[in-house]
């Protein structure tokens, strides 16, 4: 295990100041009822306590972001000709997430490899989440406690999972428990002050006390297999995504607090003489997610998209990612939604109702 | 409890008439309701009324055009049906509704602030409600709230607790808190100088993550999978992120809510990230109310938008 | 439990030499053809001639085209790699990229991403009898597979092309029709539904016309494509003929933005139609979930 | 900035083909002298321009909107304005919640005949805007923002 | 997209303020723009013919006019670049002249606002696309509203190139202000000689349905298809059964009735034939003088009445007929003069209007055609005219010209001398109007040879003397002088008004009328019988005022124009109408409850609601379009994203 190393709470800004230097620092931020990830203002301190509303992917999977810009230049000389010239943008400069949950660490892992050409499958890489991915840094703080709705265990997650993380730092007292991780994470806190054996320890409990807090998985152990299979069993079962969806607005809520949700929508938006070609977060619960030029929509009610939205998650995905669940149970497709559908009851309904037609 | 029995009695009375019954039940944690859609005794069993009967069921009722189902209605909720009616949006005779007397639900960002740093909403593991108390178990310990502290704030000024269009109305009708709305929610919002409220929702929306679930909470919202939002034609917006964009869908959102919009705040509820979104429509319904003496949800016939008459007294026009 | 707490993975990078799969191709429009009220034909050619040199795809991969400002959409290149002088699309107009595509003129820029997708299982058809049932636009698809097979005579049996429209006006590619019904090599059926003044050919429903032709389904390949109620009854059609559905080939339409099975819309299951088709037998698409 | 810096601002006309339009036309014919910065959009009645134009207009960088249609009862389309005159006020209504100074827009009649109010309208709603100076404009998204920092050299 | 610009300098009316060259220059670098030039007059043969040779040579597929109006020159652009083979809808305008060039001072200004105008236009027309009309056949039938001398020869000339003709008027005869007249200037020909063979005409005419007191009450529809609803006033005589003899009139025991036609000079009765070439010739009952309706008893008509046509209970009655065409033809009022306290306000009874003075000369009048003044009957010898009474005065309200008032005061001062000889007239005014064919030597011989005295100068006041009344004016031609003269009879060459009721009709009919009531012709120059609404054009005084031979001349253009309109069987669809995107409808009714044509309905498809526009009824107003929240309605070539363009081309540069 690297050195633990200990920052006090008091310097926590002076220390996140000294990162800007060489990095954007990402942190979270109380801003009205939400707690959201932001470029850290100086001398600010991070929201520690209320867990971030929604999940840090967006600072490596930006909400909007560039893939070329165009412009047009009339060619003075000959009549009628325009030039067109493409134009990329900037690579990302290094960045640091401070204090991302455990579960938004893991949640990159459901990105990687369908950005990264699906491994084996040699398919076109994704330069701009790639270069975005390993420009990023994670200092993970460690949950002390597991909400309602938390089921990263389901997923192999814990509250303190060191899974993804550069650093994992643990709230002891009056300070952070900082553990590198990897080389990167060493060149983060290399500067801080080795922690005593006493916080090392502090850190272990609360680890600890914060996976006795954490809801068993239920049927456990958990069969991944099984759950995938139950899902697709359930594919043609119309009155079963009818009843989980009922409640469902359709809304995009779950799928952009998802760690793990990747869609994008390409549009272009110009002024006719330039203009950018834009990658936007979109959402497999909306209608226009699929609706064909021809008018024709393969997922025209909320049932079938939702129906994809678990099917995704909980079957497609593993079977073509090793078996990998595309949800890292942050649960906070959950907690925020308005209408409170919980997509762990799905799983288990799915299951359940797979265990009454066998 | 003898209203949640009651309402769960009229309920089983009418599951045999009707495709299903919508009203709520519980959520994923204790402080936490969801909407539920009742077909049989056993759903009915699992009805919660009550303080954390957030939703507004009347948003689910055009998705069952053609079917009869019945729906448990708050006074809020009540008006957007009657909205829904006087647009012609659902039809009166597919549509029964039970009422009650509402006594306020509760306001989930009031309950975060008002726990603090004790724990976070998801960390408590129970709620009992003791007269005009919550008493919350969280880390083991317990936290009593003032009811009234975290009520929603449309509950502080509500004038229509009693669904005022009912089928079958359960219990007694109670006082409305309110006898008119005085808009003093605007009041707090324009003590800001126009420069201050132009930062004010910069800085609010930038936090939006474009979801659309403010539009899509929005029971009177018509377009649903239609909407300008994300269409290209018409291409009202475009898709980065951009806090202009963003604003600017709330505005199209409120406009097209204009003289509509009932108040039922379940824009702002669904709003994952907190943005009073509801602001804009309630300054709408003020100028609604002012220059056409319209209250959407209770006033009957045409929106206010959507007719016009050959004279209109209250609009003072420019003089050139 | 296995899978989900397994090492966690590398993270994955990428470097300079990585390819940009999202940068098109600038393109010239050399011809814009009229091919019907509502469908264009482009042919466009790469600026950079060396790209268009090195260019190759296989009949049935489509292509992204961009009008810069409105956006792109994908299309099957339904020219033949056997001819290389341009690549040819044909685009029906529908929505506002479309509409965008219409306003084009020759000599214009646009965009174009590709080779995109699976194509046509051409190898595996050497030696037997193919049987083409395209109708509208739906022939666009079928076009290159036919040039190719034709620049490829040799290589197949007995060639039948049916293809309908509504009526003549609808009718793409009309300027080719001619040489297809002269060929001897081809045994070519155009059909439109509807009795028209002036028209020669078959007057009827695909499905229809096709069980009056009749193909012998032994050693034979059916490609289909067309608007969805064609193919249903057309699939009806082939089966009632005796054609198995792994001598069935057709295409799928789905909306599509990254075009490398990225971004996540075109999944029927866990099969992407932009990576793992647009071409599936209809043996292949009965193992997958129905949802079309 | 295509207006001309410092001198003009910019202010969008919305009029409605029948009348307004046609009374600025008067107000041209007339060679009535005006204040350059408006540029108007022709639109078939004033019924149908969606209040959404002028926040468009209003939150894409206009410093002023200005509305113009048939006068009540004189509509070529019988309706249009009378269902524009409900519309635009509470539009007006909305403006100062959005923190914009509802002075930045204002609707009125002209007809085609009267191109010396046509001249007084556009004279004074002119000198209003100038009153209240240039809007503060909402940031554009850092991707346009850029993208219009890379068009300048464009323009000369 | 290939876009040619064209910035035109209409001769120095554009060029003179504008820099058109570095418009154009500026022009090159706005989206799809492939060409762009400046040209001295693009409307011209050879600016045309450069358009259509830059569509050609420059492969165009859109072309951006910078010039005049579109309301001025946008057909004759459109039919260019049709001519060089493009969709007549793939061009846009951008109004440099009357919005730039003539109203700006600044030309540098003026040059940065015609380019913004310039890119505006481009980004429109860049979301541009084919529009093709579609035809709906026409209803061959003209609705010409006023029976004046301009409505007479509209229905005439539309009647006779054989078109049906539905003629209403709101008195009980035709025949209007002319009827009135004792004589028509400048010949001093019978004007009931002339106009009445006319009136019988219209009578006569197979194609003419005539339907006199009686007003139109509502027109929808539109061009090619107006639904038009009359309502014929109850004037309590069957005319079916009415002969027009006249016994009625003679029997009836209320004498004291207003005389209408006679403008007052004289009473008349109850039940009246309101002159003898009346047409058409049948009786009716003024209600408030009719002792039956007044008193309850009476019934003297009734039982006079051989054919028994009286019917006392008689209703309105409402007919209603599909049109193609409508002429409106509703001439115009005397202005209300007793405004002028100056010339007594109407307390002094010898002070009489120039058209109560025409009944006076009438043979056909109250007094025979002998000149008696009202006061006391007897022949004036003095008699004094003034002119520009509720002309040319702006204090109250009525700046213009009349246009008519100089000549028939010529005139009237010649039948004065004529009808008396020994008498003398003196005419007040502000200057001699008097441009016709003839005219001018007309008004030289009302001086030269019949002695009238003109003097140039206002009256100031008039006050009775004894039994005459002293005129006190001053003549501007002697120093402002002051002139007092003794008069037996005032005429007053009162000015003329838009008829009452204009504004109402012109509502009806949704065409523009002006801040007097007169109604807008669709150009001042060009369209001077035409209206902004297609199908309604526009005939006599109701325009503006004019003239006997001005009024027939635009009674037979405005029937050439229904004429030319309804000579075809099939209109052709203007197609910027709405149109609904069914994928993106949703069915929830706003469109077809804002709709003011009834142009929306709803459709059943495929078990879902969606609203469907009626392509011929729609006028393309585009409230249906604002109204759908989801705008699945669009109006072409006006669609959402079009407007969005031009705002987005405005503010974002």
């Amino acid at each position: 295990m690297a050195t633990l190393r200990y920052l006090p709470l008091a310097q926590v800004p002076q220390w996140l100041d000294g990162l800007a230097k060489s990095y954007t620092v990402f942190a979270p931020a109380r801003e009205g009822s939400a707690v959201v990830y932001r470029p850290r203002a100086e001398g600010s301190m991070p929201e520690l306590t209320a867990r971030p509303t929604e999940s840090a992917k967006h600072v490596v999977f930006p909400r909007a972001h560039e893939l070329f810009s165009f412009t047009y230049k009339a060619d003075p000389a000959v009549v009628g000709k325009r030039d067109l010239t493409l134009t990329q943008p900037q690579d990302p400069t290094p960045t640091v997430v401070f204090g991302a949950l455990s579960c938004d660490a893991r949640g990159f892992f459901a990105f990687d490899p369908v950005y990264d050409g699906c491994g084996t499958k040699g398919l076109a890489k994704d330069v701009y989440y790639l270069k975005r991915r390993q420009n990023t840094a994670l200092v993970v703080l460690a949950c002390r406690t597991a909400l309602a709705t938390c089921f990263c265990n389901w997923t192999g997650g814990s509250p303190a999972s060191r899974e993804g993380a550069d650093v994992l730092a643990t709230l002891v007292n009056d300070g952070l428990v900082m553990e590198a991780l990897t080389p990167k994470g060493e060149e983060l806190v290399s500067g801080l002050a080795e922690a005593g054996a006493e916080q090392g320890a502090a850190a272990e409990a609360s680890h600890t006390a914060a996976e006795a807090t954490m809801a068993p998985v239920p049927g456990a152990p958990l069969d991944p297999k099984a759950i995938a299979d139950a899902v697709l069993a359930r594919f043609d079962d119309a009155t079963f995504w009818q009843a989980e969806s009922a409640g469902c607005l359709a809304c995009g809520a779950c799928t952009y607090l998802c760690p793990t949700c990747y869609c994008f929508n390409i549009t272009d938006e110009s002024n006719g003489i330039s203009g950018v070609r834009l990658r936007s977060w979109d959402t497999c619960m909306a209608s226009l997610f699929t609706l064909e030029a021809s008018g024709h929509n393969p997922r025209t009610a909320k049932a079938n998209r939702l129906k994809n939205r678990v099917g995704h998650k909980f079957s497609y995905y593993p079977s073509l990612h090793g078996g990998r669940f595309s949800c890292c149970g942050c649960g906070r497709c959950i907690k925020s939604c308005p209408s409170s559908v919980d997509i762990r009851r799905i799983v288990q309904n799915a299951l359940a109702a797979a265990n009454v037609k066998e | 409890m003898g209203m949640q029995k009651e309402l769960q009695a009229a309920i089983k009375a009418i599951l045999p008439e009707v495709d299903c019954v919508i009203g709520w039940g519980s959520g994923p944690d204790p402080l936490h309701g969801a909407p539920l859609f009742m077909r049989s005794e056993d759903d009915a069993n699992r009805f919660a009324s009550g303080f954390f009967a957030v939703n507004n069921p009347a948003l689910f009722l055009p998705e069952y055009k053609g079917k009869k189902v019945a729906v448990v209605v708050k006074g809020c909720d009540a008006r957007s049906v009657g909205q829904l009616l006087s647009e012609g949006l659902i039809k009166r005779e597919e549509v029964s509704l039970i009422g009650f007397p509402c006594q306020g639900v509760v306001d989930h960002d009031k309950v975060a602030a008002a726990l603090g740093e004790k724990g976070e909403m998801g960390e408590v593991t129970a709620v009992l409600e003791e007269g005009d108390a919550l008493v919350l178990t969280l880390r083991g310990e317990t936290v009593r709230l003032n009811k009234a502290d975290v009520t929603a704030e449309k509950c502080m000024r509500c004038q229509y607790p009693n669904a005022h269009i009912a089928d079958t109305f359960v219990g007694e009708k109670r006082e409305p808190v309110a006898t008119a709305d005085d808009f003093a929610d605007l009041a707090v919002f324009e003590a800001m100088s126009l420069e201050e409220r132009q930062a004010f929702w910069e800085k609010e929306m930038s936090r939006c993550i474009r979801c659309y679930a403010c539009r899509n909470a929005c029971p009177l919202c018509v377009c649903r999978d239609h909407c300008v939002a994300t269409s290209r034609d018409p291409s009202w917006l475009t898709q980065a992120d951009s806090v202009k964009d963003k604003l600017f869908f709330q505005v199209i959102h409120a406009t097209h809510l204009a003289g509509r919009c009932t108040g039922c705040g379940e824009c702002q509820r669904a709003c994952p990230v907190g943005i009073p979104v509801l602001l804009l429509k309630r300054s709408l319904a003020r100028s609604v109310e002012k220059l056409f003496a319209y209250r959407a949800g209770i006033d009957e016939g045409t929106p206010p938008l959507l007719t016009f008459t050959l004279e209109e007294p209250t609009i003072k026009e420019r003089s050139w | 439990m296995a899978t989900n707490t397994a090492a966690a993975p590398q993270r994955p990078s990428c470097d300079a030499s990585t390819p940009n799969p999202y940068m098109p191709y600038l393109a010239t429009v050399v011809e814009v053809i009229d091919e019907t009220p509502n469908i264009k034909t482009f042919r466009v050619v790469l600026q950079d001639a060396d790209a268009m040199k090195s260019f190759t795809f296989q009949p049935g991969q489509v292509g992204q085209l961009s009008v810069f400002g409105f956006g792109e959409s994908t299309f099957v290149i339904n020219s033949p790699p056997t001819r290389m002088d341009y690549l040819q699309f044909s685009v029906m107009r529908t929505g506002e990229n479309t509409q965008a595509l219409h306003n084009v003129a020759a000599g214009d820029t646009i965009g174009v991403r590709g080779p995109l997708g699976n194509s046509f299982p051409y190898e595996s058809m050497k030696g037997k009898d193919i049987v083409f049932v395209g109708g509208g636009i739906g022939m666009a698809p079928l076009r290159t597979l036919l040039l190719f097979m034709l620049d490829n005579r040799k290589d197949y049996g007995k060639i039948s092309l049916l293809y309908g429209a509504r009526s003549p006006q609808d009718m793409a590619f009309s300027y080719e029709l001619p040489e297809w019904l002269g060929r001897d090599d081809l045994d070519c059926v155009l059909t439109i539904d509807r009795e028209a003044e002036g028209w020669q050919h078959k007057v009827g429903l695909i499905p229809n016309v096709l069980l009056e032709m009749a193909p012998s389904a032994n050693n034979c390949v059916a490609i289909t494509c067309g608007p969805p109620i064609m193919i249903k009854f057309t699939l009806q059609a082939l089966e009632k003929l005796g054609f198995a559905p792994e001598q069935i080939v057709t295409t799928l339409e789905k909306r599509m933005k990254c075009g490398i099975g990225i971004c996540g819309r075109c999944n029927i299951g866990d099969k992407y139609v932009c990576v793992d088709g647009p071409v599936f037998t209809l043996a292949e698409l009965k193992e997958i979930p129905n949802e079309l | 900035m295509s207006v001309l810096e410092g001198k003009e601002l910019r202010i969008v006309g919305f009029l409605c083909n029948w009348c307004s339009y046609g009374g600025a036309d008067t107000a041209g014919v007339g060679r009535f002298s005006q204040p350059t910065d408006l540029r108007i959009v022709r639109v078939p009645c004033s019924g149908r321009i969606n209040p959404l134009f002028i926040m468009k207009a209003l939150l894409s960088g206009a410093d002023g909107v200005l509305v113009s249609g048939c006068h009540p009862r004189d509509c070529h389309y019988a309706e249009g304005n009378y269902y524009a005159r409900r519309r635009l006020e509470v539009l007006k209504g909305l403006l100062p919640t959005l923190g914009i100074d509802p002075r930045r827009f204002e609707y009125t009649w002209v007809s085609a005949s009267e191109g010396q109010r046509w001249q007084h309208v556009v004279d004074t709603f002119t000198q209003q805007v100038h009153t209240l100076g240039p809007a503060k404009r909402l940031p554009d998204a850092p991707e346009l923002a850029a993208l219009a920092a890379r068009l300048e050299p464009l323009r000369n | 997209m290939r876009i040619g610009v064209f910035i035109c300098h209409c001769g120095s009316n554009i060029g003179g303020t504008v820099d058109c060259k570095s418009v154009a220059e500026e022009s090159y670098a706005f989206p799809d723009v492939v060409f762009s030039t400046d040209t001295m007059y693009a409307c011209s043969e050879p600016g045309q013919q450069g358009i259509i040779d830059a569509i050609k040579e420059h492969n165009l597929s859109g072309v951006v006019v910078a010039s005049c109006t579109p309301r001025m020159h946008e057909p004759t652009f459109r039919r260019a670049v049709e001519r060089a083979g493009l969709n007549r809808y793939m061009f846009e305008m951008a109004n440099i002249r009357e919005h730039v060039s003539w109203i700006g001072k600044n030309k540098d200004a003026n040059t940065n606002k015609a380019a913004e105008l310039v890119r505006m236009a481009v980004s429109k027309l860049r979301l541009n696309r084919d529009l093709h009309s579609k035809s709906f056949p026409v209803t061959k039938r003209v609705l010409v509203i006023g029976g004046g001398v301009a409505g007479i020869q509209a229905a005439l000339d539309c009647a006779d190139a054989g078109l049906d003709v539905v003629l209403v008027e709101r008195e009980p005869s035709i025949g209007g202000k002319m009827s009135k007249l004792d004589k028509t200037f400048p010949t001093v020909d019978c004007s009931s000689c002339i106009l009445g063979p006319r009136m019988v005409d219209v009578a006569q005419h197979p194609n003419i349905t005539l339907y006199a007191a009686a007003e139109v009450e509502s027109v929808s529809g539109y061009v090619g298809n107006f639904e038009v609803t009359v309502r014929k006033k109850a004037t309590y005589v069957d005319w079916d059964k009415c002969t027009g003899c006249g016994l009625c009139t003679e029997k009836c025991p209320s004498k004291k009735s207003f005389d209408r036609f006679n403008e007052g000079v004289g009473p008349t009765t109850a039940i009246i034939i309101p002159f003898p070439q009346a047409i058409p010739k049948k009786a009716s009952i003024t209600r408030d003088a009719c002792r039956q309706f007044t008193k309850g008893k009476c019934g003297v008509c009734a039982k006079i009445c051989p054919t028994g046509a009286i019917n006392y209970e008689q209703q309105d009655e409402l007919v209603s007929m599909k049109v193609g065409g409508i002429v409106a033809a509703t001439g115009y009022d005397l202005m209300d003069w007793t405004v002028y306290e100056e010339y007594g306000a109407g307390r002094y009874p010898d002070v009489i209007t120039s058209l109560q003075y025409e009944r006076l000369l009438s043979a056909s009048g109250p007094t025979g055609g002998h000149v008696k003044r009202p006061s006391d009957g007897k022949e004036p010898k003095n008699v004094v005219f003034i002119q520009c009474v509720g002309s040319r005065d702006v204090s109250i309200g009525r700046p213009y010209c009349s246009g008519f008032c100089c000549m028939y005061t010529a005139k009237q001062a010649i039948l004065t001398k004529d009808h008396i000889p020994d008498s003398q007239s003196f005419v007040f005014y502000m200057d001699i109007r008097s441009p016709g064919k003839g005219y001018d030597e007309f008004t030289r011989r009302v001086q030269e040879e019949y002695g009238a005295q003109y003097i140039r100068g206002r009256v100031s006041l008039i006050y009775p003397k004894g039994d005459k009344l002293i005129v006190r004016g001053v003549d501007t031609l002697m120093g402002g002088q002051q002139v007092d003269v003794e008069a037996d009879l005032v005429v007053l060459a009162v000015g003329g008004e838009a008829t009452q009721g204009s504004p109402q009709l012109a509502e009806k009919l949704r065409i523009s009328y002006d801040s007097y009531g007169f109604f807008m012709e669709g150009h001042p120059k060009l369209k001077p019988v035409e209206t902004n609404t297609a199908g309604v054009f526009l005939a006599g005084s109701c325009q503006g005022l004019k003239d006997i031979p001005s009024s027939v001349a635009q009674g037979s253009a405005a029937a050439a124009k229904a004429i030319g309109l309804l000579s075809k069987d099939m209109l052709a669809s203007d197609p910027q109408i709405a149109q609904v995107d069914m994928k993106r409808c949703v069915g929830c009714g706003k469109c077809i409850q804002v709709c003011p044509f009834k142009a929306i309905k709803e459709v059943d498809v495929r078990g879902q609601i969606k609203a469907e526009v009626i392509e011929t009824v729609c006028q393309g107003c585009g409230l249906c379009n604002a109204t759908c929240p989801q705008g699945a309605v669009q109006l072409s070539h006006f669609t959402d994203n079009q407007i969005l363009a031009e705002v987005e081309a405005l503010c974002r540069f």
